[in-house]
């Protein structure tokens, strides 16, 4: 129950978020203006981002059984602010010349980050599935957003109704699944299911064991994990690249947060069986998801599939839950995850506008000796997503490698190491693609004056990949204390 | 004055750098000086040296020059050694080598790579001045390797031909074979006594290891294995008539006089090694013996006039061997260096034959030429009468020496003493057959040519005919380097005994006249039985060696060679990227686009991981 | 008062729950996908009606309030890409919708 | 400090050598070359120093959560192995000088970083900087091929990159798992090399730990089986990347071995011993027998490479003083000679575009200056006494008939098979008649004089260290001693 | 009132099989309202009043007649029974149906041990309003922005 101001005050962040969205509503109600609306939305981000920040020192406190403002919740209301910013500030060239009403489209990406929020901070059944589904529900919107425009080159609605349906179905499994804890433990706050108290209904494990993974399996599913990876490269593919982009980075590391919390308070994996069913889903998601971007043509669907591998490294931090540097593990890939993977799609969607999205690795023939800096900046963030050192990519295996050696799960490593050596391949695929001496004139614009934030928006990510490969420290004294409150 | 001994190797290795160094553009006089000049000069300090070392009468005399490496205890130096044997060698080698040069600055005259011939040539002698002065087997080493590497430059010397980049390549890796089992028989030397210094070595191996001990057996096998390669021995034998593909001064030089007798100069080096294990020395005996019957029948049936020489050269080594088998070690020696000379002799003799003949190697296509080529004959007849140990030649006096040798061996002596004498019979025969038929008889073909025998060329032939005749008198200062402790014994051998070694030759040159000079026997008679057709031919083919290693060796090694070029271990890690492929395959056909095969593997995988959840 | 068995109300949601899926898996027709989809959804909330009322709690209530709240915006959406489907393919068969795979 | 700004220097210079090809086109080779005097010059002030102990040492914290830091300190080893690098840098500007007009500026930047990783490697001292180094020189070199090689370039650079860093990965396991017994061991996590040393490792586990560096740098070293992406990448590469990756790159992988997977693991290495001795021989036998079955001069090459490269394992495993001197005198003569091959067989392609040696013969007639070099080279590579490579085979195979008697015979008969291809290479390329029917031979002109001064350079070096190696053995004596008196209690454990 | 969740429970499933295996769309909506209905006189069995009367209003009631208005709109004829009929034959069932099978047997099998009786306390409107506007307050808020969600991207999508 709120009750006072300084209940309020930890909520500031997500209130500013739902301001945002209110004064971006009223705004497009008087008048519809692009730049306005783009503006507003992002310096509310931006102001939430910094907001949050700023707060994450002292705030540690629950707020009503709802929500858990918390160091680490805050962490990742800025990584997630942060990175909508990224995204709105890349939508901004990507949809200049949509034709078709484009202000609703900062609105949903504004509703879907307060769905973001909500769901780093739950620690509550009611406030995950409220936050996920309003997430979820935004992104059905944005992923369809061009489906109006004749240009549109891709098949937004087919990708939407694909993620719909399937979505609806996994979100089915997650209430189902938390409607049988709820039967068992009484409570709708995640809560230990190890305990004396939630084992005495003599249910014996197995029921236990049965809700979790349908829990787990719904949870898999929204982060693409094998074997409910299927839907990734058609609704990547499909979408219009900013979404493709939030879809790909907010969504999997605000769901990611919510299966660490969820993991962790209710000890799963107590269970062996859990264990061994997320190991198998672990390698699962990393073999198929390396061996299916192996011949891909489509960046973006090489990027859906790396994808579905680089949850799998995760989930092996996940599963070293007993160590101690596992929760730093996952922060620092994470957050790792989100550079790299904002990075890749910030340049293919520079290239690329609503009418013509180019996302065939064929485009990028000879990049490197046009415009060496955006392709530079592209190969940097391959590397990243390959592991290789100077990045953070490499830092963040590097913390994935410690977790699992700590816990002894060498099985996981070596799928880790192959799935790693499969993933070089399509990822230097590209690489060489950029290489090749420059074939006929570029099919693309790589600048206009309206892309002028997407490059600085690219510097930055460039930066921020080689700070964090080079110099980690400071970031990760950071992560090490907002990871010791989970 | 001894201290300047390094000087020695280094004239024509300075000789060798001027000579690459200026990269065939300097004419071809100054390089006829540079070239034969460096040896010369080697061989006038050689010649101070040895008249100095023997008058100051110590046994040896030991100068390190720099330390080569040294790693723990293994630290082989820079350094030269020189007793009566090295002094001996060194003489041999700048002597015969500096008339060779001397010889060759005509002989290779027309050659567009003067220069690169001379470079060859005295980098070889630097090297075989190396083997013979070092002190340590590594440094010895050094040279063996380094005379190979002249020997396989020089054979494929005109490389325009494919067949004698074969003969060279053939030529070297034989003896790297041999020289591979030199090298693990110096590991196990130092392993076993600590030291590569020669004498060290020796002094170690004589106080540790009892006679017959198997490693003194294993270690003089190895060495012995390093030997039969060098001196073109049983059963490496075969790379030396193909090696007379090079110019003829080379197979003077390198191929009779000098480096073919460096497996002779390993054994007779470290012989007491070789005591130390009696049965692989007489093992040594045993190879010199059944190489030099084995080279005997094979010269009485070549047509080509370099090859005959060849095999009576792998003949005579044998000799050498079965000398130093027997324990005749000064024996072995003084024939090195008669051998020495009447080969070069005989080689520079064929040399200017086959020159005056455009370059004609067959004998019967010879004939009578005793007035057409007098210088060519003159050689010819001295030197094939020093070869078949004509009473009172050079090569008389030292073939007897190793036969009396054998004979006073107890056990088997008596059989190598027969076979040694068995051999000269052949001697006789195959060195009288060629001078018969190259000089004497009707003139077949090359009726105008003219002698080429310019001054050049015919002062070492001169000087040559003299060492071969009377090179029986010199004395070589050996005795201090084999008879260490035991007093020279006399010898007494009975005078049937010393006429049976002087009628046999004889005979052998009897029975040559009568079939190539009187013709009283026909070859062709001979020649009628299938019988003989195929002695001849197995004869001819150097005893099926060569074919015999083509089966064993070569056939195989071409085989695996072709089979794998694709390198097998290849093939597993494309096998590797096959199977990745066809992964990609399977899971990519799950990417149907149907939703409704999406929501199946989506629920299959729900009910998957709900069943393993209950049942693990 | 009567006692009902918790087993069987949560069997009555499992059931209707597995219709659903069923629902889902075998319609082509994206009308009776949704209307599936929703059938499992009401299954989802009767479990929490069943396990609130094990309880006496009214919190599965209002967790199935908010499932209610759920599905009624997915059907606006979905029912929205519905109108969207049929004005471009004059179909509601989903199969139309495979134009990406691989 | 001396180090760091080395390697500063070399990246430094390498952005600088890329920026300046926007000013002018022949601006690049001039900077790197520069770049790379200046940094041979640092490399000599080492020479001053280094006796015994580690110099130039700097110890940074870096990654104080994980307590890495940026550890570097040269010993006589590294010092010799970072001289050969920068000596190999200078050859390698050179034989790009000509052929390399393409995008320079990006060409020598990838030359300068892969050589500032290579020296980083040679003295990184905290293995997770060291790992940092392995992995860095790979992306250059992997540009190097993939940009500037020949007509299967994609394959080669993918392959190169894929075998070495999935290995990488294998080690980089083995090396956490390492600093984390270190932390159980003594309660703080360190990746500091003479920390770890310290860590007790024995069993199944340190095997495997042993092994994962073992994968690693067999591979890179290369050895059988991890040998197969070498040739590949060699006859790809342009003759500036053979050159550094049969010159120095390969010596990585030998110096890993040397430093890091034997001292860490002692008692593991002498078990693992016996097997890797017979890879060596292996690699020594095998390759040689493929190498001589090869057509395409340049694969030729890289499989002698491998064949040679298994001399300096056969030593190292041997693990005694002749040996592993043996080891580093291979490591340095093989840089010269084989670096020496590739780049007149790098020229040679440049000049007639074809590596294929049936299509050549006879070319002594036309390029005798050439026909010599390549003579010297292969006869230095088969072994010949005097030149470098005869030294450090010598000395390995010296050492290892203490360790094993049937492997050294074995690997003795790889100087049989050295003669047997080093000989027909010669004969099939410059000896035979010439034909000129199979391809165009207007460019065929023997070596230009600045290409003499390179293989003359090359030449004396491998003299020097044929004639009078004890200046390098005396650089490297005080490690290896040390390294030997380390591992001493275990290694006679071992024998008894 | 057990005999009343009996037999609601029936008319539930009888009703929600008939919805999977209608032709008719129409006539499969209607079947889906009864189930929903039946479910609703669940929750009324179960002690949830206020349940029972959002789950008539506003699923039977708002959320239905969404979907009725929509075939309205799409106005899915004769023609569209044939084609469902040819859609959904036993082929296509079995797959799913097998795999439903397992899941439900799963979850059978695990319920079986729960050996409780529900004591059916109502638990009515006031008790939930108390939570609602209490501790869940900020759940209603969250809810109306998930609405705001829904409510913009079907704006968008469904428009012209």
């Amino acid at each position: 129950m709120i009750t006072s101001f300084d209940d309020l005050l930890p909520l500031l962040p997500l209130l500013i978020a739902t301001a945002t969205a209110v004064i971006a509503m009223v705004t497009v109600g008087i008048r519809r203006n692009y730049l306005l609306t783009a503006a507003i939305v992002i310096i509310g981000l931006i102001l939430t981002s910094f907001v949050a920040a700023v707060m994450m020192p002292y705030t540690n406190q629950q707020i009503t059984p709802l929500l858990i403002v918390d160091q680490y919740s805050l962490f990742f209301v800025v990584v997630c602010c942060i990175a909508a910013t990224f995204v709105a500030i890349l939508s901004f060239p990507y949809f200049f010349s949509l034709d078709d009403e484009r202000e609703e489209y900062y609105l949903m990406l504004t509703v879907a980050v307060i769905g973001a929020i909500v769901m780093v901070s739950s620690n509550h059944f009611i406030s995950a599935l409220l936050g996920l589904e309003t997430l979820s529900m935004s992104l059905y919107g944005m992923v369809a957003y061009p489906l109006h425009s004749k240009e549109s080159a891709k098949y937004p609605l087919e990708a939407s109704v694909k993620y719909l349906v399937l979505s609806g179905v996994a979100t089915g499994f997650i209430v189902f699944g938390m409607s049988l804890i709820y039967a068992q433990t009484g409570s709708l706050a995640f809560s230990d299911l190890t305990s004396d108290a939630a084992q005495m209904n003599s249910l014996g494990e197995n029921y236990t064991v049965v809700a979790l993974l349908m829990i787990v399996a719904g949870m898999a599913f929204k982060l693409s994990l094998a074997p409910f990876h299927v839907w990734t490269p058609d609704v990547y593919e499909g979408s219009p690249l900013p979404a493709t982009t939030f879809l790909a980075t907010v969504g999997k590391a605000a769901m990611f947060v919510v299966l660490l919390r969820f993991v962790t308070i209710s000890n799963a994996l107590e269970f062996e069986s859990v264990v061994t069913v997320f190991s198998l889903i672990a390698v699962a998601s990393i073999l198929a998801g390396n061996l299916l971007a192996l011949l891909q043509d489509n960046i973006k669907r090489i990027l859906a599939y790396s994808s579905i591998a680089h949850m799998g490294y995760l989930l092996i931090a996940i599963i070293a839950g007993q160590g101690t540097i596992s929760n730093e593990a996952i922060t620092y890939y994470l957050l790792a995850y989100v550079i790299m993977t904002l990075g890749a799609f910030a340049i293919t969607s520079v290239v690329s506008s609503s009418e013509k999205e180019f996302d065939s690795i064929m485009d990028y023939t000879g990049l490197f000796w046009r415009n060496p800096w955006l392709s530079a900046s592209f190969i940097a963030m391959l590397l990243s997503l390959a592991g290789i050192p100077l990045t953070v990519g490499f830092i963040g295996k590097f913390y994935i490698f410690m977790s699992g050696v700590e816990s002894g799960l060498w099985g996981l490593l070596i799928a880790l190491v192959i799935g790693s050596g499969i993933g070089l391949y399509y990822y230097l695929r590209i690489v060489y693609r950029m290489l090749l001496p420059v074939e006929e004139g570029l099919k693309y614009r790589i600048a206009g004056i309206e892309s002028i934030t997407a490059y600085g928006v690219i510097s930055i990510l460039v930066f921020l990949l080689l700070l964090f490969g080079i110099y980690p420290a400071p970031l990760m004294s950071l992560i090490e204390s907002v990871s010791s409150v989970i | 004055m001894l201290d300047l001994i390094w000087l020695l190797p280094t004239f024509p290795l300075l000789g060798f750098l001027s000579l690459v160094l200026t990269s065939g553009n300097l004419p071809k006089k100054a390089v006829a000086v540079i070239g034969a000049g460096s040896i010369g000069m080697s061989f006038l300090v050689a010649a101070i040296i040895a008249a100095q070392f023997i008058a100051s009468g110590d046994d040896y005399f030991v100068i390190e020059v720099w330390t080569w490496m040294s790693v723990g205890e293994f630290s082989p130096g820079f350094a030269f050694y020189l007793d009566g044997l090295s002094l001996v060698m060194m003489l041999i080698i700048s002597g015969v080598g500096f008339l060779i040069h001397l010889y060759s600055t005509g002989f290779m005259l027309d050659d567009p790579s003067y220069s690169r011939f001379f470079s060859y040539m005295n980098l070889f002698v630097a090297s075989m001045l190396m083997l013979v002065l070092a002190d340590n087997l590594v440094l010895l080493y050094l040279g063996w390797e380094g005379v190979g590497l002249c020997s396989y430059l020089l054979i494929g010397f005109w490389y325009e031909n494919p067949a004698n980049g074969y003969a060279a390549r053939k030529a070297f890796i034989t003896t790297r074979v041999g020289d591979t089992s030199m090298a693990i028989g110096l590991f196990l030397l130092f392993t076993q006594l600590g030291t590569l210094n020669i004498q060290d070595m020796l002094h170690a191996a004589e106080t540790q290891w009892p006679v017959g001990s198997g490693l003194a057996v294993a270690a003089s096998l190895l060495l012995l294995g390093g030997a039969v390669g060098k001196s073109a021995q049983l059963p490496l034998q075969t790379w030396l008539p193909d090696a007379m593909a090079g110019p003829t001064p080379i197979s003077a030089l390198i191929h009779a006089a000098t480096m073919v007798t460096a497996g002779v100069y390993l054994i007779a080096r470290t012989h007491i090694l070789f005591e130390l294990a009696p049965n692989v020395q007489l093992l040594v005996a045993w190879i010199g013996l059944i190489t030099l019957l084995m080279a005997g029948f094979t010269a009485m049936t070549q047509h080509d006039i370099k090859r005959i020489l060849a095999y009576s050269t792998v003949s005579q080594i044998g000799y050498m061997f079965l000398g130093l088998g027997v324990g005749a070690y000064s024996a072995s020696v003084f024939h090195l260096m008669t051998h020495a000379f009447f080969k070069a002799l005989l080689f520079l003799g064929a040399g200017t034959v086959i020159l005056s003949l455009h370059h004609e190697h067959d004998i019967f296509k010879m004939g009578g030429k005793r007035k057409q080529l007098p210088i060519a004959f003159a050689s010819f007849l001295i030197g094939s009468l020093a070869l078949a140990a004509f009473p009172f030649t050079s090569g008389y006096f030292s073939k007897d020496e190793i036969l009396i040798g054998a004979l006073e061996m107890d056990g088997p002596g008596i059989w190598l003493w027969a076979g040694g004498v068995l051999g000269a019979f052949f001697t006789g025969i195959y060195s009288f057959r060629l001078v018969f038929v190259v000089f004497f008889g009707e003139s077949k073909a090359h009726h105008d040519e003219k002698e080429v025998a310019g001054f050049s060329m015919a002062t070492p032939l001169i000087i040559l005919m003299v060492l071969a005749l009377f090179g029986g008198l010199i004395s070589i200062p050996v005795d201090s380097v084999f008879n260490h402790g035991g007093e020279h014994e006399e010898h007494h051998i009975s005078a049937l005994m010393h006429g049976i070694m002087i009628v046999v030759p004889l005979l052998g040159i009897g029975v040559s006249y009568l079939f190539y000079m009187s013709k009283t026997f026909s070859i062709e008679n001979l020649m009628s039985s299938s019988l003989a057709k195929s002695l001849h031919k197995f004869w001819f083919s150097g005893w099926g060696m060569d074919a015999l290693y083509q089966f064993l060796f070569v056939n195989p090694f071409l085989f695996l060679a072709r089979i794998n070029k694709n390198d097998l271990i290849d093939s597993f890690y494309s096998g590797i990227v096959a199977l990745t492929r066809t992964a990609n395959g399977l899971v990519a056909r799950a990417q149907t686009g149907q939703l409704r095969w999406y929501v199946m593997t989506v629920i299959g995988g729900v009910v998957l991981i709900v069943c393993l959840g209950v049942l693990l | 008062m009567a006692s009902i068995p918790v087993e069987h109300g949560l069997i009555l949601a499992a059931l209707l729950f597995a219709l659903g899926l069923i629902g889902v898996l075998t319609r082509r027709n994206i009308v009776f996908v949704l209307m599936s989809l929703e059938v499992m959804l009401n299954a989802s909330g009767l479990a929490f009606i069943v396990a609130a009322s094990r309880w006496g709690h009214a919190e599965g209530q209002v967790m199935f309030l908010m499932i209610l709240t759920l599905a009624a915006a997915e059907v606006a959406v979905g029912l929205g890409l519905i109108i969207q489907m049929y004005r471009r393919f004059h179909t509601v068969d989903i199969n139309v919708l495979s134009q990406m795979k691989g | 400090m001396i180090l760091a700004v080395l390697i500063s220097v070399l990246f430094v210079g390498g952005v600088l050598a890329w920026l300046s090809e926007n000013l002018d086109p022949s601006f690049p080779k001039v900077v790197a070359l520069t770049t790379m005097l200046i940094s041979v010059a640092i490399m000599l002030t080492l020479l001053g120093e280094s006796d015994s102990e580690w110099v130039a040492s700097l110890n940074a914290q870096w990654i104080p959560r994980f307590g890495i830091s940026f550890h570097l300190a040269a010993d006589g080893l590294s010092t010799l192995l970072i001289l050969l690098t920068g000596f190999l840098g200078v050859i390698a500007i050179g034989a790009a000088w000509d052929e390399i007009n393409d995008r320079s500026g990006f060409f020598y930047f990838n030359l300068l970083w892969t050589l500032a990783g290579v020296v980083g490697v040679f003295t990184a001292l905290d293995l997770f900087l060291f790992f940092f180094f392995w992995e860095v020189m790979l992306i250059p070199m992997y540009f190097m091929i993939a940009i500037w090689g020949h007509e299967n370039k994609n394959y080669a650079a993918m392959k190169f990159f894929i075998f070495t860093q999935v290995t990488g990965m294998l080690m980089l396991i083995s090396i956490l798992m390492l600093a984390y017994f270190h932390y159980i061991q003594f309660g703080w996590l360190s990746f500091d090399y003479f920390d770890l040393l310290n860590v007790s490792t024995s069993g199944t586990v340190s095997m495997w730990m042993m092994l994962g560096f073992f994968a690693a740098f067999a591979t890179k070293l290369p050895s059988m089986p991890f040998h197969s992406w070498l040739p590949d990448a060699h006859s790809q590469a342009p003759t500036a990347g053979s050159v550094i990756l049969a010159g120095v790159l390969l010596k990585t992988g030998a110096y890993g071995l040397i430093r890091f997977a034997v001292p860490l693991f002692p008692e593991a290495s002498m078990q693992f011993a016996p097997v890797a001795m017979t890879l060596a021989v292996l690699s020594i036998l095998y390759c040689a027998k493929v190498a001589f079955a090869q057509t395409d001069i340049k694969r030729l090459i890289a499989y002698t490479s491998v064949s040679h490269m298994g001399f300096v394992m056969l030593g190292i495993y041997a693990w005694n003083e002749q040996a592993l001197q043996g080891a580093v005198m291979t490591m340095l003569a093989h840089g010269l000679s084989a670096a020496a091959l590739f780049m007149l067989a790098g020229g040679l392609q440049h000049r007639i575009h074809t590596r294929d040696m049936t299509h050549m013969g006879g070319f002594w007639a036309k390029v005798p200056r050439m026909s010599f070099a390549v003579l010297f080279f292969s006869i230095a590579a088969l072994g010949m006494p005097g030149l470098g490579n005869f030294v450090g085979e010598f000395l390995a195979l010296l050492g290892a008939f203490q360790a094993s008697i049937p492997l050294t015979v074995a690997a003795a008969f790889g100087l049989i098979f050295a003669s047997v291809y080093s000989l027909w290479v010669i004969q099939k390329v410059f000896h035979g008649e010439y034909r000129n029917s199979d391809f165009d031979d207007s460019h065929l002109s023997d070596l230009s004089r600045r290409e003499m001064v390179y293989v003359a350079s090359m030449m004396f070096g491998l003299v020097w260290m044929g004639m009078y190696p004890q200046s390098f053995l005396d650089m490297s004596e005080a490690t290896i001693q040390g390294l030997l008196t380390a591992t001493e209690s275990i290694t006679s454990m071992a024998q008894n | 009132m057990i005999i009343l969740f009996y037999l609601a429970g029936a008319v539930a499933l009888i009703s929600t099989v008939a919805v999977i295996l209608q032709s008719n769309i129409v006539h499969a909506l209607i079947y889906l309202i009864l189930s929903l209905l039946a479910v609703a006189v669940v929750f009324y069995t179960l002690g949830a009043p206020f349940a029972a009367v959002l789950e008539a209003i506003v699923y039977a009631g708002a959320i239905m007649v969404l979907f009725l208005f929509v075939i309205m709109m799409l106005n899915l004829g004769k023609f569209s029974v044939d084609q469902e009929k040819s859609w959904t034959s036993g082929r296509v069932m079995l797959v799913p149906a097998i795999m439903s099978a397992i899941l439900l047997a799963q979850l059978i099998n695990v319920l079986r041990n729960y050996e409780h009786s529900i004591d059916v306390v109502e638990v009515g409107v006031l008790e939930v309003s108390a939570l609602l506007f209490g501790p869940y307050v900020l759940a209603v808020e969250l809810a109306s922005i998930l609405l705001l969600a829904g409510l913009v991207s079907a704006y968008h999508l469904a428009k012209k």
